[in-house]
């Protein structure tokens, strides 16, 4: 009881200091934009572990987050072994691909007004195919090695970026494209000059969503057959060995290379659309 | 009535005849219980429902229970209903594997979950390595649900049990002679499968001691039934069955052969049965699943009082 | 008396053309232009006939919302008129559209937020394929023009709205076509600037004899660089009045005392006064 | 009318590459079965062929084409199969029975309109303190990304688990999964969205001093309804999705996900197809539901189509 | 010079402020803004120091990017000065603005496009909680003051860009604010409306006491409307003139074209063309 009281009053200062540094007059130095964040997930670990504690919670349910690092620290090689299979082979290459291809046929859709009005209906029902019934057929195709992970990633991929990227080539108002027209600019010129600059933000709405499908893509479809290394591989056979801090562990690194992988794009998007009204705050 | 929850390891199909025909005969009921079966599937641990309360007493395989109790999880065998294993490794006779040397250097399916460690120490017993191809390794796969990695030919050998993933493959159209299989049980690995597993604690509460015997009395009675009546059990289950997806056929054929490992069985726990699984397990080769004899995984309080 | 007005503005083009033999630059012929929104049909131009010719320098001045916006986006075709005959240089206005015979101004800014106000004024010169030092001689050269050396590198958004349609300007004059429209291009200036750009365009237009086409709403300044004033009125939008100026090419800034000078005002403020009362 | 003939001349074409590629698809399992069944085959083992690739074999056994549209479990189902096997488990089944996708679609939906009520109205409930409270802005929203990373089948079992354990059972924990993949795209959207109105539209108000109230009612959330409806769209098939997860570790009992399990169990792969198609059939019609609500609303609103 | 000038004009506002005893309504002392743009500070204000009385009509004119806009956002609180004091009825503009002081009229229309006009300029009314009726009579009186009767139902897009504009301002009239702050309001209307808006404003003014801040470029509109006309110059934006109007209140048409008129609009002209100078 203790301890769970505790935790809620932890809980209340995390805020009540949140509070004070969001609106003090430094909210605006990235320190303070990094810390914020910080504090609050610090919080949330600590309530965690106080609840887990608290309340008796069993090793078997819920790991506490001590335990939770303990597991990690101690099996950085196995985890690493599990990313490169992963995330460097699987997800990594599935969303160069998906991506890729996703550009390219948004080039060709958006080029084409037949081809966008009867490819686009379509492309959304395909992307309505939940993950559980594909994964297993294109383990089927694909094989059992990080080839038929990437696949499912193209899969998961390949309509948001499509979607997000024919919007985007149409987001151009009225008047940009007329001034194109007086100067009677051909497709490739009024493309690179007028229409991809503008559908930027949108491209990368579209490659930010992207990043976490690809993660949870190539993790899901190693529960539907995968060689004996991945972290979907080691979280379901963790599952049934009941050992719950590994899951935990490998849910870790899924988190951490997510936030990066989603950090990164969120990156190269602020440098490449420094100018939209959402980047200029 | 007193309720009861049980949770099955797997969906709902023959394997578990015996609990579907107590419930539909009426034996739960005449011992005054009223009993809810959860099915498993591929997602769901058992041991791991138990522990989160979600049910009383679960259908797990041994090696499972045992290795959850070393991770802390103090679950015990009140009855094992089957008496004998179902598992075993089926491979194309054309790839010239005719006995378990010639598994080396080979691809072979493996189920996970919980369910692998049979397998890890019949391999450290032939002194195969599982880390990957060579002239004494075999490259593992983790097998899906299904029998599409043999019929694809995408392994030469993948985990089978006699009364299900085995017909499947004879379903695909394939003839049994093309095929050879490797039973655990004959190789002298084999491990304890379906047993009734509570949670220690609970076997402290009188109540719930009394109220385990009469389920397991309930359970025996219903297993035997399904035994002697193999067609009427499959289509109890058939109607159990919420996702309407098996087939009688297979159902009944499942009966037949699920009868043939319970057979042997009363309900109660041979302790030689005990001891062989413990060894198989303890021998797991360089990560075994247990690291030391168990104590008190199993009791036979329940089905002494049950069977009598 | 609308119809009589139109007509008789025909004539005076008539006796305008027979002056220059040469075919007219511009030519509409009973133009008409409807939008269909869903509560019903807007007509925004209706029976518009005239003739531009090489050279002219032609202001269309009336009531907002009287149609000189679609008009100018007719000859550029960007509109497509739904009645009439329109023709540039004796093509459709598209054949002239890919011939890149307009230079545009429009009605608000519209500058690429991704470009800086430097590489906005390039926009048109890569298009066509000037030089790499070309393009860097014209944009220093316009710039200069409409008081914005030294913002080549800013951002569109870090201008006031007057910067902004001056550098609009700037890539309209950058680079060389024989038909410049402009969509009250100076609305948003003060009349200093305004009187320095309104010299420095008559002085570009003297030189290259370029034809243009200029919306505005300033009577003096449609006066002052005219040799041609369209009168429009609303609902739907017609030629009112055609007056063509009697001033010299040669416009010193003070012609704007001149009594011709304040005559033909006085001739434009009638016609946009009728406008107003048609309505 | 245009867009009718579009999309049917693009299923033709699909149709036309997917019968196309059934071939090269099927033709071992084909030639299985035809070796099985005392046929002549080149090669003639099974093992010879596995070696070979797909066109060597279509050209060697061009006798066998026919059947790779008319396997029992070929590798990738002609379309016909699937529609066949469509049509007997909607139309020509009871709506009570088991088998009948109508009754899994039904269960299915259940859980899945549940989940997005949830997860629609946490979402939106998130971005509007998102909107309003920095403190939010900045500490939520990082964690809500990283809340997506998470591979959610591997934690599905375990959320049914807790949830079982505090007595929650029934539809309650599969719409929680549910509600957990479509919080995140309604999240995303209704920020941008309740951030779109540009400076000037805010000043405006500013300089009523209208209530923070009023701000939202009369500026944000009007500006907000197209990004709200793109992001319910994307939040609704999530929303399936998530069920469809969410019926694996509840003992796949009934619904798509079941459906799906149980064919993909016993490898039955028109059943799998079928079942996904259902799938994506209803979350076709879902989005296009809300894309009819869509133009009403906005229609009503008087925003430009 | 420009020092000499601005200390001038504070003697003169002095003198003014005399006259009336009452405190000023709004005052500025010494302000200053600096925009941290990513390439470098922007000083868009500098050392500005004016005061407005109860029911003035102040013009700001000056050339464009002066900061004349800057200075409007500034008074109604929608900019925080970086330096300098301000002061609006004896608070800070927050203040004032929390006591809804304020009309804006934006340099932009800026309606919302899922309104239609009327619910535009009844956006205000529901804020304040006028009642249903009064809310309707009132839209019903500004749409006919700014020539827009019969276009309530419309939504903006379908308006040309001067129609906005002055749905902009029926919005901004429409409720009963004792400062109104029009940033160019009529800079896209042709003459003739400007002329009967610039009356219906004057009268307006007249009749309410209100205290009017006014952006605009055109030099006889600032001398017509004013009893103050701020000419500003730019970079940084400075206050270089202020001119108080001899000009009576009763302000018929033709005054425009007396002496007293037309030498004020030479004091402005040449006010502008030195801020030019300075440049
Ligand atoms: N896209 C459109 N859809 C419907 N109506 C339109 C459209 N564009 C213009 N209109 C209507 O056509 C008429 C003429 O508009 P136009 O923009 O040409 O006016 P304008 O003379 O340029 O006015 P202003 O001086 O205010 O810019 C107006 O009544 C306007 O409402
Ligand atoms: N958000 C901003 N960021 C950076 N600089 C700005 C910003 N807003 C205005 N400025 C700069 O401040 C100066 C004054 O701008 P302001 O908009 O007040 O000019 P203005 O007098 O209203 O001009 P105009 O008559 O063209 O509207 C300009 O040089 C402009 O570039
Ligand atoms: C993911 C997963 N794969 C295989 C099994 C093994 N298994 C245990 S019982 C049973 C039924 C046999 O017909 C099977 C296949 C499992 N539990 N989970
Ligand atoms: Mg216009
Ligand atoms: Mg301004």
């Amino acid at each position: 009881m203790v301890m769970v009281s505790m935790a809620l009053l932890i809980w209340c200062a995390g805020w009540w200091l949140n509070g004070r540094l969001a609106n003090s007059s430094a909210s605006n130095t990235s320190a303070v934009k990094l810390l914020v964040p910080a504090i609050f997930g610090v919080t949330l670990l600590i309530v965690w572990e106080l609840l887990v504690r608290g309340l008796e919670v069993s090793l078997v349910i819920l790991p506490a987050p001590s335990v939770i690092a303990a597991r990690f620290a101690t099996s950085l090689p196995v985890l690493w072994q599990d990313f490169q299979q992963t995330i460097l082979k699987g997800a990594l290459s599935g969303y160069i691909i998906g991506c890729g291809a996703a550009l390219l046929m948004a080039i060709a859709v958006d080029r084409s007004d037949f081809l966008r009005r009867g490819l686009l209906p379509v492309g959304n029902f395909v992307a309505a195919l939940p993950i559980v019934g594909t994964a297993p057929i294109l383990v089927m195709w694909f094989g059992f090695d990080w080839q038929s992970k990437a696949a499912v990633v193209v899969v998961m991929v390949f309509f948001p970026v499509l979607v997000n990227t024919v919007a985007g080539l149409r987001e151009t108002s009225a008047m940009q494209r007329d001034l194109m027209q007086t100067y009677a600019a051909s497709y490739w010129q009024s493309f690179f000059k007028l229409r991809l600059p503008a559908a930027l933000p949108f491209i990368f709405n579209g490659l930010k969503i992207s990043t976490t499908l690809a993660l949870v893509g190539a993790i899901v479809a190693e529960f539907f057959g995968s060689p004996t290394v991945g972290m979907g591989f080691r979280i379901s056979t963790s599952v049934g060995q009941l050992a719950l801090d590994m899951v935990w562990a490998e849910i870790l690194v899924a988190a951490l290379a997510g936030s990066a992988f989603y950090g990164m794009m969120a990156l190269i998007e602020k440098t490449l659309t420094f100018w939209h009204p959402s980047q200029r705050g | 009535a007193d309720e009861v929850k049980l949770q099955l390891k797997w969906v709902t199909q023959a394997q578990f005849a015996g609990y579907y025909v107590a419930l539909d005969q009426g034996f739960y009921e005449a011992e005054d219980l009223d009993v809810t079966i959860l099915p498993g599937g591929p997602d769901i641990a058992p041991t791991q429902v138990i522990a989160g309360g979600g049910a009383d007493v679960t259908v797990e395989w041994m090696p499972a229970a045992l290795a959850a109790r070393e991770k802390g999880l103090p679950l015990v065998n009140i009855a094992q209903p089957y008496k004998s294993s179902g598992m075993m490794l089926t491979c194309w006779k054309d790839t010239g594997i005719a006995a378990p040397e010639d598994l080396a250097n080979r691809t072979l399916g493996v189920w996970f979950f919980g369910n692998e460690f049979p397998f890890m120490s019949w391999m450290s017993q032939l002194g195969i390595s599982t880390e990957g191809k060579g002239e004494k390794g075999v490259e593992v796969l983790k097998q899906g649900f299904n029998v599409d990695p043999l019929l694809q030919r995408q392994a030469d050998c993948i985990s089978t049990m006699t009364y299900n993933e085995y017909w499947q493959v004879i379903d695909a159209g394939v003839a049994p002679d093309e095929l050879i299989t490797f039973k655990y049980e004959d190789q002298g690995v084999a491990t304890l499968e379906d047993g009734l597993y509570v949670l220690e604690e609970n076997l402290n509460d009188p109540a719930f001691v009394d109220k385990m015997q009469r389920f397991v009395r309930a359970s025996m009675k219903g297993w035997k039934w399904a035994e002697e009546n193999p067609d009427d059990a499959a289509e109890i289950v058939l109607d159990n069955d919420a996702s309407g997806a098996q087939t009688e056929e297979h159902q009944k054929r499942m009966m037949s052969e699920v009868a043939k490992l319970t057979a042997g069985s009363n309900g109660a726990l041979s302790e030689a049965d005990y001891q062989r699984t413990v060894k198989t397990l303890l021998d797991g080769g360089s990560s075994p699943v247990i690291t030391k004899e168990p104590e008190g995984a199993w009791t036979h309080v329940i089905t002494d009082a049950a069977l009598n | 008396m609308n119809m009589e007005t139109t007509t008789q503005a025909l004539n005076s083009q008539a006796a305008a053309s027979d002056i220059t033999p040469q075919a007219p630059v511009i030519e509409a012929r009973n133009l008409d232009l409807t939008f269909q929104t869903n509560d019903g049909p807007v007509h925004a131009l209706k029976d518009v006939s005239l003739e531009i010719n090489k050279g002219d320098f032609v202001s269309f001045i009336g009531p907002s919302g009287c149609g000189k916006t679609t008009f100018l986006r007719c000859i550029a075709a960007l509109e497509q008129p739904t009645g009439g005959a329109l023709m540039v240089n004796g093509m459709t206005p598209d054949e002239a559209r890919r011939q890149r015979a307009y230079g545009y101004v429009f009605q608000a800014a519209g500058l690429y937020p991704w470009r800086s106000i430097a590489k906005n004024i390039k926009l048109p010169l890569e298009i066509m394929g000037y030089s790499k030092a070309e393009q860097a001689a014209r944009v220093e050269q316009v710039l200069e023009l409409v008081e914005l050396a030294g913002f080549g590198g800013k951002y569109p958004w870090q201008l006031s709205g007057g910067m902004q349609q001056r550098a609009s300007i700037a890539r309209a004059l950058a680079f060389d076509a024989d038909i410049l429209l402009m969509d009250e291009p100076f609305g948003a200036l003060d009349e200093i600037v305004r009187d320095h750009l309104n010299e420095q365009l008559l002085k570009l237009w003297a030189r290259t004899d370029k034809t243009i086409g200029f919306v505005t709403h300033s009577i003096p300044e449609a006066v002052y660089l005219s040799t041609k004033i369209v009168v429009m009125s609303p609902r739907p939008g017609r030629i009112h009045d055609v007056i063509d100026s009697p001033l010299p090419k040669e416009r010193p800034l003070d012609i704007r005392d001149s009594a011709e000078f304040i005559e033909i005002a006085h001739r434009v403020r009638d016609g946009l006064r009728a406008g107003h009362a048609d309505d | 009318m245009k867009t009718a003939l579009a999309v049917l001349s693009v299923l033709a074409a699909i149709a036309v590459i997917w019968y196309a590629a059934c071939v090269p698809m099927n033709i071992k399992g084909v030639l299985d079965a035809a070796e099985r069944s005392g046929a002549e085959v080149v090669p003639a083992t099974a093992r010879e062929r596995r070696d070979m690739g797909p066109i060597g074999l279509v050209a060697a056994n061009s006798f066998a084409i026919g059947d790779v549209w008319s396997q029992d479990r070929p590798r990738l189902p002609a379309p016909h199969q699937v529609a066949v096997e469509l049509w007997e488990t909607t139309v020509e089944k009871k709506l009570t029975s088991k088998r009948s996708l109508i009754y899994h679609g039904q269960v299915t939906l259940s859980a899945t309109l549940l989940g997005f009520v949830i997860g629609t109205g946490l979402g939106i409930l998130l971005a509007v303190g998102i909107v309003h409270s920095r403190v939010m802005d900045m500490s939520v929203m990082p964690w809500a990304i990283v809340s997506q990373t998470i591979p959610i089948i591997a934690l599905a079992p375990m959320i049914i688990v807790v949830l079982y354990s505090i007595g929650v059972q029934g539809i309650l924990p599969k719409a929680v999964i549910s509600a957990y993949l479509s919080f995140f795209p309604v999240v995303v959207g209704m920020v941008k969205g309740l951030r779109s109105p540009d400076q000037m539209q805010l000043d405006l108000l500013k300089t009523y001093n209208a209530s923070l109230g009023q701000g939202f009612w009369k500026l944000r959330l009007p500006a907000s309804m197209p990004y709200l409806f793109a992001s319910l769209k994307i939040g609704i098939a999530a929303s399936l999705v998530g069920a469809i997860v969410g019926e694996l570790p509840t003992g796949a009992v009934a619904g798509l996900g079941a459906r799906l399990l149980a064919g993909s169990y016993y490898g039955q792969t028109v059943q799998i197809w079928s079942a996904l198609f259902a799938a994506a059939i209803l979350a076709a019609a879902l989005v296009a539901l809300l894309g009819v609500i869509e133009r009403l609303v906005l229609k009503r609103m008087g925003v430009q189509a």
